[in-house]
């Protein structure tokens, strides 16, 4: 039967969650009201809570939830590169990242935690995002290593990440460029809707994902599934910059509590 | 002295053997290494048999399981040979998955019975288009030698050739299967390869040991059936053969397809009679 | 197979030439390189050259059974090859980054957009259903492969025809195209991706970049969007920072960029339809260029067939027959038998039988086994032990632990290994 | 354990359960199939995408085994009853050092390679060599047929037999160097793990590696009050009491002139003065093989180097 | 007797052949051979630097890969890289290039029979293009034999599938001799000695093609 995970104990292959994934079709996902599913106006975020320097062994690691979804981030380095060293760079540091999903974290229970296409693809547009972000040339001929782990996926799930990686790569005393801030917004008749969750998601919404340096309006990253005319293109990246601006504002506060905590412990 | 010779310099080592016509281990060019046949020793296989030319072991054992016969080929069953060369039968194997050598190894055998027809696939049907057998048979190397393709086809011949298939009956449409009645296959042929290798592009030699074949410069593996039809003339690349040569390697393969084959009847028979 | 790396001096020799609004191949910055769409012999098989990039893409089908959440819909499935053909630097069978971005791109750019009606592939509803597979070969790296990618999948999954069905009772016949006409898929609209290269930090912008263009870029834009201008997916790649402004130009540029490739795919398609029509050979061999001194071609041509069979007879009857004797192989014991006159073998399971041939013949034979049983005490269930050995000669070796005790064990139904048990009792009895 | 009950029985459910297949009245063979975009084993000759064994579909299914009384070979209950065994070193030619054992229908072979280079630079240790074990099973050794692919229960056993091997090799003659043992399991009739601590510890002796002991290994199978020793492939998978206590199966590996034990595994529930019971009657078993082996591999030697007065 | 038919069949012919060299900007050497419709793209990278592990001490390593057109390579496509890569390398003088790799890619354009045949010729012009150095030139013949016993050169897919044996062969261009031989189905002696003999006879046509187009490259004319 292939190579299936050989890794790991086995157990059957077929098997049924208990809930099987309802239509979502034919959900209302905007209400004439103006009201979402989960009762958000459209521009509204979902609650952000973080927390910073959740693990000791770590340089720095961060836990992040966003409305139901849960990241947690840890970063190590910036140290000697390890592994092949032939990807060294003389001129700055080699960020590598590692974007998984615990196999409790979905309706379905996940199979492969990560290594398929999806999950690579996301390591690689988390290393991609964070690449712009840090300051990389500062630190030549070394490696900073970001592990992101989504606990419960409940949509958005690259925004909650990079989000949870900002602030441990903060915790970790990284020089950044400025926060990256992500968010995912969709579009539903006309109007873009902010922080999509996982219903939305799935409900046929066009969504667009952006990572954003608040500060100069630069985009780090940006992608877009599913169709979506030319001209709300503006419309969908305003809305999603405007919404990256909200998180950047929760991400600030966040840190600035983390700071004072830690200051008051060492009695500055 | 002629270790040392052998490890530094083994094209010549073998040369000044061959000068002589004969060979390193004693053997004349056109010779076998002692074949040696043990069948039926594995309890949970529905048919094995081990199979030692010289120091090459090679042991196959056959499963056969139940399935689906596909849409194309409603009244077949299926054969599935694989080949395994583990890192315990030489060094020179790694562990991970089969190597080169031995998928074409693998390829090798699946055209032998394809070609040689020495199962016809129709008789595993036990339902059209509903139940068939399939037949896993599994090669493995135990000790690598050289001539792996000879000890495979002898050692899968020998192990068809002692497969008990029990009873399947079709009742109220789910298949009963019933280990006290068993028969056994029908073998149609009886193909036997006999493989060659080419020295300093001109001298063939017989069975080759590990050693000759990391020497040679072309090998040459002919498999025939007991009516002298020829069922697979493989020689992957290497240095020319003539026409002339190539027949000289058929009526050699075809002695010891007799040979072959009246070792396997008289063990198989022989374990009919002890029963 | 490492890549060659970039000089330094070529490096900047190409940022200048961007500096200075200048490509290598004479291009404006806007400008694709000429595109060439041919197609195969069969249904479904489409060659892209963009410039000198060469991709090949094979639709293919095959009846399955639907995943448990969507028992209506068929399934698409998207494969990107990047043979080692195309760049020394591809392995085969190795999952890459770029292999992983193509190909995700790719699914974004055909399957999220639905693009293809996979309702119409639904065969019996939640038992079979189409399953469509796009292979996509590089054949030839020069840059952009994945605009000369999705170019080949959308086309050749316009081009493709899938066997008709017939449904009696719960029995699918697939019919073969003498029977009934293949059908053509039925596709709602056709993204084609357009990627953009940054340089400096965002400050200049290129289309279809070449190879050398891509080694200098700071990153991608990849945009993909159908004729009627709906973006169908965006993905940003490469580290670079973008500012909303570069996004909206790049996706203006990127719809009459669109236009006009669907306007090409169309008129091949078009041109290929009026070829097989008027049923002139198509395909790979008819899309050779006959103007170049590097390629020739020769008509069918007869093999002359004097004299072979005389060779054929001369060489069978000239060889020697096969000796006739058959040597007797010797069966020892129930299940073994042995053959040939050769050394000995160090792997003996079997010897001890071997070994009572030669003490019949009398030939001195050096005996290497050791065969030995274990046997439980009588049932007091002492414990102690003595072992015994009852061979007088260095040749033979047969210990026996308790020797009064009876062979239990091997009481085997069925042959096994074991028989050498039987055979080393039976050496004992000898004695 | 060995591929103890459990595994074997989810490792079927690759192949359809038969529940399924059973209830079903509308086909023959009811088969789960699955998405196509699953990875398929490309370096072999495919076989059809499921098939089942035809024990699923037996008549009368074979019933409990017995909780008294004699067993089903004729050996003793709650004594140190061992299978005859028959070992060898050897055999193979390619190999540094090998040997075969054969305990009642258990066929295993062992191959040991090196000491040699570390394949991998990064791993060398300059003090101490490495071992590397790997532990498969023939696809037609069990009554199952399994896959050419290891299993996780083949590296856990390789895992195990690495434990109980690794304080009798005197590992630090041999720096910046691997040894490799790889144990080929051909038949299999319970107790494997057992057997091939014992087949590779004399393969490691053959190959003249340098060891402080040769390592043997005894397993047995509690079974409620009863116990048997050296369990055959039925009496591991099948269990006659439906009590769950002091049921379980316990391997020992022992270096039996030292008297020490190097490995020790057990599973399933026991009480605690049953396990050190178990632990005894394991290291009793495991002297009654010591002369076996020790013969073996005495004849191994001499064969080797003939003692001069011989020649 | 079966073996008087061959002679004078209309069978017996080569369907037209072409090729052209050089079409790949990225490989040191490509060619397309198309047979029919048969058609096959090589390409050749070398000779460069080797992975340590696959090094050769006194001879260049040479690896084939075969890609299928739809799918990954399966165990046939490995063992039709077996055959085709122990031919290129008995007539490659890989001594030449000690320590270093070759890197032979084979990639089906479109199969309708004689397929190893035509990765045979492909990989042959592709190794000339690329300019390696070899002792003798090599091209492949496929044979059938139909249920007839008549013998078939080149044959398509479909008279590859009515055939009772299948046999392909690499004749060299030194000698004529066989170098890589496969075949399928049974048949019998006389059937084999027949097919090589038409092999060879038919591997003239395909050198003299060879020759011609190399001819007609460095003739630099039309």
């Amino acid at each position: 039967m292939g190579n299936v995970v050989q890794r790991r104990t086995r157990g059957a292959l077929r098997r049924c969650p208990f809930e099987v994934c309802g239509n979502m079709a034919g959900l209302e996902l905007l209400s004439d009201q103006g009201y979402r599913l989960d009762g958000r106006k459209a521009t509204e975020l979902r609650k952000v809570q973080a927390r910073m320097g959740v693990f000791a062994q770590a340089d720095g690691s961060a836990y992040l939830e966003q409305g139901n979804t849960k990241a947690l981030a840890v970063v190590y380095g910036p140290h000697e590169m390890r592994g092949s060293r032939s990807r060294t760079r003389h001129d700055q540091a080699v960020i590598n990242c590692q974007y998984s999903m615990a196999t409790f974290s979905t309706a379905e229970r996940k199979r492969r935690p990560h290594g398929d296409r999806k999950s690579t693809e996301m390591s690689l547009h988390l290393k991609q995002t964070f690449e712009a972000a840090v300051m990389t040339q500062l630190y030549p001929r070394s490696q900073i290593d970001i592990y992101v782990k989504i606990l419960q996926s409940d949509g958005g799930n690259y925004s909650v990440c990079v989000n949870a990686a900002t602030l441990a790569v903060i915790d970790a005393g990284i020089p950044m460029r400025d926060y990256v801030c992500a968010c995912t917004v969709g579009f539903v008749d006309e109007t873009p809707l902010a922080d999509l969750c996982y219903a939305e998601e799935s409900g046929g919404v066009s969504s667009l994902a952006l990572a954003l340096l608040p500060r100069g309006g630069q985009i780090a990253l940006l992608q877009m599934d599913a169709r979506l005319h030319q001209d709300h293109l503006e419309a969908l990246i305003e809305a999603a910059m405007t919404a990256c601006k909200g998180v950047s504002k929760v991400l600030d506060e966040v840190v600035r509590q983390h700071l004072q905590e830690v200051s008051v412990l060492t009695g500055e | 002295m002629a270790a040392g010779f052998k490890t530094a310099e083994p094209l010549e080592y073998h040369r000044s053997f061959l000068k002589e016509n004969c060979r390193p281990d004693g053997r004349e060019l056109s010779e076998f290494r002692t074949t040696t046949l043990n069948i039926g020793s594995i309890s949970t296989a529905d048919g094995s048999a081990l199979v030692k030319v010289g120091n090459t072991t090679v042991i196959c054992g056959i499963k056969a399981e139940l399935t689906n016969p596909t849409v194309e080929a409603p009244g077949k069953g299926y054969i599935v040979p694989n080949v395994d060369l583990p890192p315990l039968c030489s060094s020179r194997f790694r562990p991970g998955p089969p190597s080169e050598q031995a998928q074409a190894a693998s390829q090798f055998v699946a055209d032998v019975i394809e070609s040689s027809e020495v199962i016809q696939t129709e008789d595993l049907c036990i339902e059209r288009g509903k139940l068939c057998w399939v037949l896993y048979c599994d090669l493995m190397c135990l000790d690598y030698d050289g001539n792996l393709l000879d000890a495979c086809t002898i050692a899968l011949l020998a192990a068809l050739k002692n497969t008990k298939l029990p009873e399947v009956t079709i009742s109220t449409e789910t298949p009963e299967v019933n280990l006290a009645k068993t028969r056994g296959l029908h073998i149609h042929k009886h193909p036997v390869s006999a493989s060659f290798c080419v020295f300093d592009d001109s001298i063939l030699i017989v069975d080759p040991t590990a050693e000759e074949e990391s020497l040679k410069t072309a090998q040459l593996t002919v498999v025939t059936d007991e009516e002298d039809r020829l069922c697979t003339v493989h020689k992957p690349g290497g240095t020319s053969l003539s026409g002339e040569k190539l027949q000289e390697c058929i009526s050699r393969a075809t002695a010891r397809q007799r040979e072959i084959q009246k070792l396997i009847d008289k063990v198989t028979r022989s374990v009919k009679t002890a029963q | 197979m490492k890549d060659t790396p970039l000089a330094n001096c070529e490096r900047d020799f190409l940022l200048k030439a961007i500096e200075e609004k200048k490509r290598l191949d004479g291009r404006q910055t806007y400008d694709y390189r000429k595109m060439k769409i041919t197609f195969g012999t069969d249904y479904g098989c489409c060659f892209v050259e963009l410039g000198k990039t060469r991709v090949m893409a094979q639709v293919s089908c095959e009846l399955v059974a639907p995943k448990e959440s969507r028992p209506n819909e068929g399934i698409m499935f998207f494969n990107i090859e990047l043979s080692p053909m195309a760049s020394p630097t591809f392995e085969q069978g190795r999952q890459s980054e770029l292999s992983v971005k193509l190909n995700r791109q790719l699914e974004r750019c055909l399957r999220n957009s639905k693009c293809i009606d996979t309702e119409s592939l639904c065969v019996v509803s939640g038992e079979k259903v189409w399953q469509i597979r796009v292979d996509v070969h590089m054949l030839n790296h020069d840059g952009n492969l994945m605009d000369a990618a999705s170019i080949a999948a959308i086309t050749a999954l316009c081009h493709f025809r899938r066997p008709d069905v017939g449904i009696q009772g719960d029995e699918v016949t697939v019919y073969s195209p003498e029977e009934r006409d293949p059908i053509p898929l039925s596709i709602y609209h056709m993204p084609i991706s357009v990627s953009f290269s940054f340089f400096q930090q965002g400050t200049y912008l290129l289309v279809d970049p070449c190879e050398r263009e891509e080694r200098v870029m700071d990153g991608l834009l990849m945009i993909a969007m159908n004729k009627h201008r709906e973006i169908c997916s965006i993905q940003s790649s490469g580290g670079i920072m973008l500012l909303k402004e570069q996004v909206m130009r790049c996706s203006k540029i990127a719809s009459v960029k669109v236009s006009e490739i669907t306007e090409l795919i169309s008129k091949a398609l078009e041109n290929d339809k009026k070829a097989r029509k008027a049923g002139g050979r198509c395909g790979f061999a008819e899309s050779m260029p006959q103007e170049r001194i590097t390629a020739l071609k020769m008509d069918e041509t007869p093999v002359e067939m004097t004299e072979v069979t005389d060779r054929a007879n001369d060489i069978v009857q000239k060889a020697e027959a096969p000796s006739q004797t058959v040597p007797s192989p010797v069966v020892p014991v129930p299940g073994v038998g042995q053959v040939g006159q050769g050394l000995q073998n160090t792997w003996g399971l079997e010897e001890e039988d071997e070994e009572e041939e030669n003490d019949n013949s009398g030939e001195d034979e050096e005996v290497k086994e050791t065969k030995m049983e274990v046997e439980q005490h009588d049932k007091e269930g002492s414990k102690q032990e003595d072992v015994v050995e009852i061979s007088d000669s260095e040749e033979e070796e047969v210990v026996i632990l308790h020797p009064e005790t009876p062979d239990k064990a091997p009481k085997h139904t069925g042959p096994s290994f074991h028989q050498k048990g039987a055979a080393a009792s039976k050496k004992k009895q000898k004695k | 354990m060995p591929r103890n009950s459990g595994i074997i029985l989810s490792s079927r459910c690759v192949s359809g359960g038969d529940i399924e297949r059973r209830t079903s009245s509308h086909a023959a063979v009811w088969f789960i199939t699955f998405p196509c975009a699953m990875p398929t084993d490309n370096k072999r000759v495919r076989g059809p995408e499921v098939s089942q064994s035809p024990s699923l579909f037996l008549c009368e299914p074979a019933g409990a085994l017995p909780s008294h009384g004699p067993r089903a070979d004729g050996r003793q209950r709650d004594q140190v009853d061992v299978r005859p065994v028959f070992v060898r070193c050897g055999l193979v030619s390619q190999a540094k050092g090998s040997a075969y054992i054969e305990a009642g229908n258990t066929k295993l072979m062992c191959c040991v390679y090196g000491p040699r280079e570390t394949e991998r630079k990064d791993e060398t240790d300059m003090k101490c060599g490495r071992l590397t074990t790997d532990m498969r099973f023939a696809p037609f050794s069990c009554p199952e047929r399994g896959s050419w692919i290891q299993g996780s229960q083949d590296k856990d056993l390789s895992l195990m037999l690495h434990e109980s091997l690794q304080p009798a090799v005197c590992l630090h003659k041999y720096p910046r160097s691997q040894i490799e043992v790889n144990v080929m399991v051909l038949e299999n009739s319970g107790s494997v793990l057992a057997h091939a601590v014992t087949c590779a510890s004399l393969a490691l002796a053959d190959a003249g590696i340098e060891m402080y002991d040769l390592v043997l290994g005894c397993s047995i199978r509690q079974d409620g009050t009863s116990y048997v020793v050296d369990p055959t492939y039925t009496e591991e998978n099948r269990c006659s009491s439906v009590s769950s206590e002091n049921q379980g199966g316990l391997t020992v590996a022992f270096l039996p002139s030292l008297n020490q034990i190097s490995g020790l595994q057990s599973d399933g529930e026991m009480a605690e003065e049953t396990l050190t019971a178990g632990v005894r009657t394991c290291i009793e078993g495991c002297y009654k093989l010591y002369p076996v082996i020790q013969q073996a591999l005495a004849k191994a030697v001499r064969k080797a180097a003939p003692p001069p007065s011989e020649s | 007797s079966r073996d008087e038919l061959v002679c004078g069949s209309s069978n017996v012919s080569l369907r037209e052949f072409g090729c052209e060299q050089s079409l790949l900007s990225r490989p040191d050497g490509s060619a397309s051979f198309v047979q029919g419709d048969t058609s096959v793209l090589a390409g050749v990278y070398g000779p460069a630097e080797v992975k340590v592990s696959k090094e050769i001490y006194d001879r260049a390593t040479l690896e084939v890969l075969i890609q299928p057109k739809v799918g990954l390579p399966s165990v046939r496509e490995r063992s039709q890289e077996q055959c085709v890569r122990e031919t290129c390398e008995a007539s490659l003088l890989l001594t030449l290039h000690p320590r270093s790799s070759l890197t032979l890619v084979l990639q089906v354009l479109h199969d309708d029979g004689s397929l190893l045949s035509c990765f045979l010729n492909a990989a042959c012009m592709a190794l000339m293009d690329a300019g390696l150095p070899m002792s003798c030139l090599f091209c492949g013949v496929t044979c059938a034999i139909d249920a007839d016993g008549q013998i078939i050169t080149d044959p398509t897919a479909a008279q590859e599938k009515e055939s009772r044996a299948l046999m392909t062969f690499a004749i060299d261009s030194k000698e004529c001799r066989v170098m890589m031989s496969s075949t399928k189905g049974s048949f019998s002696v006389h059937e084999l000695q027949q097919c090589i003999a038409v092999s060879q006879k038919a591997s003239e046509k395909i050198f003299q093609f060879y020759r011609d187009s190399v001819k007609r490259r460095y003739s630099k004319t039309l």
